[in-house]
């Protein structure tokens, strides 16, 4: 395989701007959710792209992934459980309309 | 017996604890009807944990060597990346007499709580918690490594918050086992960076390891190097793990939680004060001797000498103006710890242990036999609602009168003998500090007598109505019902205070042999002796004569009588208030606290809103002027427009705290970005 | 080999582009699992067996399903009417700065000279030596994570739980 | 034939290679399957003192072509309010997990298409997948029993996952591998190749049973089919398929079955180990004989349980998966452990015995639901 590793890091780069935008645009609650497990998705192929071309005989960047898949995965269930409380209580998972702590 | 033996000893250890843990968490799954079984499971674990801890104690007193034996077992926990955490188990004189005395001590109490508490319906939760406490107190007492030995440490302050509040319906409880807890943790603070700074120094948390690298054994080294505030870094580290100790140990300024935690159930009380949580900073201090030793000189010792010196006669005076009969033994474990800190900081190893020993017996004695006192008086503590116990109660005075002459400091009583070295280590060290405890040594027989005139002499007057003195803090759980006549108790809570009150008897004839077996030379100075006995005879003479003078000639009538001290006005006041310092903390501390967070909220107020409202003010202010200056009809709605624009711009600002989430985290990449910038550009 | 980095890149970026464009919240999801499959075989293209598996069995088969759960639970079941406005209100701030920092990521990776390095050895690492790290060397990080997802399942139902129990 | 192999260049020994398993499981298995439902509609009926189908030819044998014929050429019903693509794409994509397991299932001694060293891990991967087909039917056909269907379906399937991935941990111990063909390869040898199954061992055996009761209830078979109870919720997510995609869910349920049992199978019963099978020609044949024996058996223990035994209702369906299969499959990763490390034999198998059972008795004491209210009747009494 000899695609170079910049292509890798580009693509991550993109996801991640993609991620971002969905993040910082959208209204709804769950997809800003979701905007943020694209981002983190991209952190993680980036770690997985650089044990695949630097440190190929390592283990600490699987490792490292591992976690970081553990720990999107509790976040975006305290995420989503956030979102289904604020649902309860707004009627609503429009961001905008969540203002109580406004100054 | 031999090296070898010893060192497979040392390796086993790790059983003693493991019988009370093993039989805690079994229990934690019992239903909450298994009362028998629960609690049989708990003394039978306790049982085989004395007998270990007995074994180890008697292979180490056949060693016969001069010199200390001191065995060790080092292993590996876990590995962090590159470093490695170490565990490690200790077999010593100091460990082996301290885990026989626990499980010994512990033993007996556990088999006066099944009587204790046989009325309560969470019975099994508290033998489960009772059973992590004697464990977590052994384990504390076996480990060879400051990080085992800050995990039990801090695994006995839990239990220790579990156990106060058990009662945690009532509000005094709850509040006691917050403020144990908070307390201890101030002091577990310092511990803790002591523990760190140790680390950050030698590299090792193992204190004695086979090849002398080991925390403690590199004290000597560490005596030369620079800590902080002038100190060398072992005097530093020691101070650091005093502070701990003396929120583990309820010295001075940290002692407030210990008689608030009166609130448990009493063997709980028996338990705290006796064998495991205020003996965990007094032992820990003496684990850590070497490092208080290291640099002579330093102002360390002094420290904790004058410490011990202040907590000790503090605590015996308010101990005098006292109506509580747990409150006034509460008090007293306070002022014998700081005998035994001073003890310690006096520079004599052996006294303070010793006297850590010997008191726990006859502390758990006593408390034990209040216990029995309250369970035959149908849950009554107030000492003005009882007297002439002695004659529906022989068996526990009996043996409350020997634990009240050990805890006197009577003759041939444990009690005198610890005391004694105690008070003889500081007369060679400070005749101030020597003086002072001497006092406390005369109160502290003053305050028992008077405890004992109070409950055992005279009358019953557990008729009489209830005063409403503030002071009856009743264990309103159960059979809440007062005024019957007191009884005696069962065999199984008075069977553990009669066996305690032969070992209040008899420790004390081995007080020479301990240090011997601690493997300290000396003691034998006759430097001072004969002052020293003399007036510590003396004194106990007096408080004794005094305290009969007072309570025992005429003995109280009534329970609204006034106590005879009361004469006194204001200073009894003042100590039956506890010299005011929870009251003191209360003005200072908490008060501080609440200043701050109203400042804090002024602040926002004020200022953070005061400036967006004048800056609106201020606009408003300027179109009222030129409202009222110029002509309204011409330019009337130019200013409007511009007081409008102005208060937009307070408007807008005040967006800026949007409470959108998205416009933080917008906020926060258009700053990512610019970095980004900043990265690319340079 | 290059052909299957194209496709599967073009999978993921698609994805990810729909899953934040779409209009119906079920549609996006959809397309966020489309992601997650092409991320996954960017795994196995690298050869991390595991962690494409891992991805797999996380993403798509927890994380996807519980935004699937947490659509319907905020939604009126069957009746799907979009958003009114799909865009947030400072949606130009969000696009910008998402520009930004693709342009700079973009620009740093040209700068850096990451173009040309070529892939490294064969040899694969085998799932047992990654078991044999987590519980050796990543013992602690890996008994953290237990208690984190322990504290986080216990979070998540007290959070949902919340109003029930107030209602009681 | 082998110098003819031999002398090919390697890019057609490279597509041969990758097509000849294609070819096979997408040939044979849907095969299987259409049998599958013969065997079955003729076994029901059996059990329920009936003939079956018996029109198409001899014995009904060409029933399944029939009822392919027919599926095909029903009109296609697309509800008008439907999400018309997510209906689409539903059915297609419930077919296309449930194959992609076979690619590491081996059906005989060294024949699997991938011999991935995550292969039990793939497995579950790509099965958890196949709940998002039933969800995406079920949501798209904008019914309400639909819906209500495929929750019903994501939540049984979620629940089951769990036990069943602990239950394959514990052989995954054993072995000290994720490759299926290495978890096969543990258990040849023996007497006749029999005696090494691992269903033939305390955890073995529990971990086989959990393992199928977690397989089942993840391919909604009766008696865990809630998500399509016809009584309560018509046919669940698939209430508004009719004509080829009502038959691709069917086809993917079906493949999904047979593949968990292939895997089963691997996983207990010594995969393609049997007495004669090993190496060369004719030992592989009878390997694969082995394997297609025991998978018929596992898909008839299938049907019988699905003739005989009545439904269960949601609550014993997510009571049973998390009170009694979990903690018992965790037990059973426990029991692995005693049986590892204790080295005599006799004592591991007493051992591990006695701590299975005496778990599992704890446990169905505990599970046990008594405070259930009687069920009344109110127009039958």
């Amino acid at each position: 395989m000899n695609i170079p590793l910049d292509h890798y890091l580009m693509l991550s780069a993109f996801l991640f701007a993609i991620g971002l935008c969905g993040a910082l645009a959208r209204k709804n609650a769950i997809i800003v959710l979701m905007g943020i497990e694209i981002m983190f998705n991209a952190g993680i192929l980036n770690l997985i792209v650089f044990w695949h071309y630097r440190y190929f005989a390592s283990v600490t960047a699987q490792m490292f992934a591992i976690f970081a898949i553990s720990i999107a995965a509790a976040e975006s269930a305290i995420g989503l459980a956030l979102v289904i409380a604020v649902y309860r209580h707004y009627k609503s998972v429009t961001l905008d309309e969540m203002t109580s702590l406004k100054g | 017996m031999d090296h070898a033996a010893l060192q497979h000893l040392a390796q086993q250890q790790w059983w003693i604890p493991l019988f009370p843990l093993v039989a805690a968490a079994i229990q934690s799954l019992l239903p909450r009807g298994q009362r028998k079984l629960s609690a049989g499971l708990c003394i039978v674990a306790m049982g085989v944990s004395c007998v270990l801890a007995l074994r180890a104690l008697l292979a180490t007193l056949g060693t016969g060597h001069h010199e200390v034996e001191r065995v060790f077992f080092n292993f590996t926990w876990f590995h962090f990346g590159t470093t490695q955490l170490d565990m490690g188990l200790i077999l010593d004189p100091l460990t082996a007499a301290m885990a026989a005395m626990v499980s010994f001590v512990g033993f007996w109490i556990f088999v006066n709580a099944t009587g204790y508490m046989a009325d309560d319906d969470n019975f099994t939760r508290f033998f489960c918690f009772l059973s992590l406490f004697a464990a977590s107190m052994l384990g504390l007492v076996i480990s060879n490594n400051l990080l085992l030995l800050f995990m039990c440490w801090e695994l006995v302050g839990l239990c220790s918050y579990l156990l106060i509040g058990f009662w945690y319906f009532k509000p005094a409880a709850a509040a006691a086992m917050k403020k144990a807890f908070i307390t201890t943790r101030i002091g577990d603070v310092g511990f803790f960076l002591g523990i760190l700074m140790l680390y950050y120094k030698t590299g090792t948390l193992n204190m004695y390891t086979a090849d002398g690298n080991g925390a403690l054994q590199q004290a000597g080294a560490l005596a030369h190097v620079a800590g902080w505030w002038g100190l060398s870094a072992a005097s530093t580290i020691a101070f650091l793990l005093f502070i701990g100790a003396m929120g583990k140990s309820a010295q001075f300024p940290l002692h407030v939680w210990l008689p608030d935690a009166m609130e448990g159930p009493t063997p709980v009380s028996a338990l705290i004060h006796a064998a495991t949580m205020v003996a965990a900073g007094v032992f820990m201090v003496g684990r850590m001797y070497p490092l208080f030793t290291a640099e002579p000189g330093s102002w360390v010792m002094d420290f904790v000498m004058w410490i011990g010196c202040f907590t000790a006669v503090f605590s015996a005076t308010i101990a005098v103006a006292q109506f509580d009969i747990k409150r006034v033994l509460a008090y007293s474990t306070c002022s014998q710890l700081g005998f035994m800190v001073m003890g310690l900081g006096a520079g004599s190893l052996v006294a303070g242990q010793f006297h850590l020993l010997t008191h726990a017996f006859f502390k758990a004695l006593l408390f034990l036999g209040s216990g029995c006192v309250i369970i035959g008086t149908h849950h009554e503590q107030d000492m003005r609602k009882m007297g002439g116990l002695k004659k529906y109660m022989p068996i526990t005075f009996w043996c409350y009168l020997i634990g009240m002459l050990a805890l006197s400091g009577v003759p041939p009583f444990a009690g005198f003998f610890s005391k004694d070295e105690i008070l003889l280590e500081t007369f060679r060290r400070s005749k101030a500090a020597w003086g002072l405890a001497t006092f406390a040594a005369f109160l502290t027989a003053f305050y028992m007598t008077r405890q004992m005139f109070m409950v055992f002499a005279g009358k019953w007057r557990g008729g009489d109505q209830d005063h409403g003195d503030g002071h009856d803090k009743h264990d309103d759980h159960g059979h809440g019902h007062h005024g019957g006549e007191p009884h005696e108790v069962p065999w199984n809570m008075w069977l553990p205070i009669a066996v305690l009150s032969v070992f209040a008897i008899g420790l004390g004839f081995f007080s020479h042999n301990y240090g011997l077996y601690l493997g300290v030379e000396g003691g034998e100075a006759a430097e001072g002796k004969a002052i020293v006995m003399g007036a510590s005879l003396t004194v106990v003479a007096l408080g004794l004569l005094f305290g009969w003078l007072i309570y025992g000639r005429k003995t109280m009538e009534h329970a609204t009588d006034e106590d005879p001290l009361a004469a006194m006005g204001a200073l009894f006041t003042f100590l039956n208030r506890k010299w005011y310092i929870d009251e003191f903390y209360e003005a200072t501390v908490f008060r501080f606290t609440a200043v701050c967070a109203v400042f804090f909220r002024l602040f926002d107020k004020l200022v953070v809103d005061g400036i967006l409202h004048a800056i609106a003010w201020v606009a408003w202010a300027i179109s009222q002027m030129f409202r009222w200056l110029g002509d309204e009809f011409f330019i009337n709605g130019g200013f409007d427009s511009g007081c409008e624009t102005v208060r937009l711009g307070g408007k807008t600002l005040a967006t800026l705290q949007s409470g959108r989430v998205q416009n933080y985290f917008r906020v926060l990449s258009l700053g990512a970005a610019i970095l980004l910038l900043i990265y690319f550009f340079t | 080999m290059e052909l299957i980095f194209w496709i599967l890149s073009a999978i993921t970026v698609l994805g990810a582009i729909l899953a934040i464009t779409l209009r119906n919240l079920i549609h996006c999801v959809l397309s966020l699992i489309l992601f997650f499959l092409g991320i996954a075989g960017h795994y196995f293209l690298l050869r991390a067996d595991f962690i494409a598996a891992v991805q797999i069995l996380i993403y798509i088969g927890a994380v996807a399903v519980l935004m699937l759960f947490a659509i319907m639970l905020t939604r009126h079941v069957t009746g799907d009417e979009g958003p009114r406005e799909v865009l947030g209100g400072k949606w130009w701030a969000g696009m910008g700065t998402a520009v930004i920092i693709a342009g700079l990521l973009w620009a740093i990776i040209r700068k850096d000279s990451l173009a040309q390095t070529l892939p490294a050895g064969t040899a694969a690492t085998s799932v047992a030596e990654i078991g044999k790290a987590l519980v050796a060397n990543w013992v602690v990080p890996f008994e953290a994570m237990a208690v984190l997802l322990t504290a986080a399942l216990i979070g998540a139902v007290v959070i949902a739980l919340e109003e029930v129990i107030r209602k009681r | 034939m082998r110098s003819w192999f031999a002398n090919a260049p390697d890019s057609i020994l490279l597509w041969v290679s990758i097509a000849v398993p294609i070819l096979f499981i997408v040939s044979v298995f849907p095969g299987i399957f259409a049998y599958t439902t013969l065997v079955e509609r003729k076994a029901l009926g059996r059990i329920q003192n009936r003939l079956g189908p018996n029109r198409v030819g001899r014995w009904g044998i060409l029933q399944p072509i029939a009822d392919g014929l027919k599926l095909l050429t029903k009109e296609d019903i697309v509800p008008r309010r439907a999400d018309a693509f997510v209906h689409f794409l539903a059915p297609v994509l419930a077919v296309i997990p449930s194959v992609l397991l076979f690619a590491v299932v081996p059906i005989g001694l060294g024949l699997v298409p991938v011999d991935l060293n995550i292969g039990i891990l793939f497995a579950f991967a790509i099965s958890t997948a196949s709940v998002l087909a039933l969800f995406m039917g079920g949501w798209a056909s904008r019914n309400k029993f639909s819906l209500l269907g495929a929750m019903r379906a994501v939540a049984q399937v979620v629940s089951y996952e769990v036990p069943m991935v602990l239950s394959a941990v514990a052989v995954v111990m054993a072995v000290g591998s994720l490759s299926t063909l290495a978890i096969a390869k543990a258990q040849s040898g023996g007497f006749l190749n029999v005696t090494r199954w691992f269903v033939f061992r305390p955890w073995g055996l529990v971990g086989f049973v959990l393992f199928t009761i977690g397989a089942m209830a993840e391919s909604a078979r009766t008696p865990f089919d809630i998500p399509e109870a016809e009584s309560e919720i018509i046919a669940g997510y698939h209430t508004e398929y009719s004509g080829f995609k009502f038959a691709l869910f069917q086809l993917g349920e079906y493949l999904a079955s047979i593949a968990m049992a292939g895997i089963t199978v691997t996983m207990f019963l010594g995969g393609y180990n049997g007495p004669g099978s090993g190496p060369g020609i004719f030992g592989g044949l009878i390997s694969m004989f082995w394997f297609f024996l025991k998978l018929a058996c596992m898909i008839v223990l299938n049907i019988w349980i699905r003739g005989t035994w009545p439904r269960v209702r949601v609550d014993q369906l997510m009571g049973f998966a998390w009170k009694l299969l979990l903690p018992m499959a965790i037990v059973n990763i426990i029991g692995v452990g005693f049986w590892h490390y204790i080295t005599i034999r006799p004592l591991a198998w007493v051992v591990t015995t006695l701590w299975l059972v005496i778990w599992f008795m704890v446990l169905t004491k505990l599970a046990a639901t008594e405070n259930v209210a009687p069920r009344t009747y109110r127009y039958a009494s």
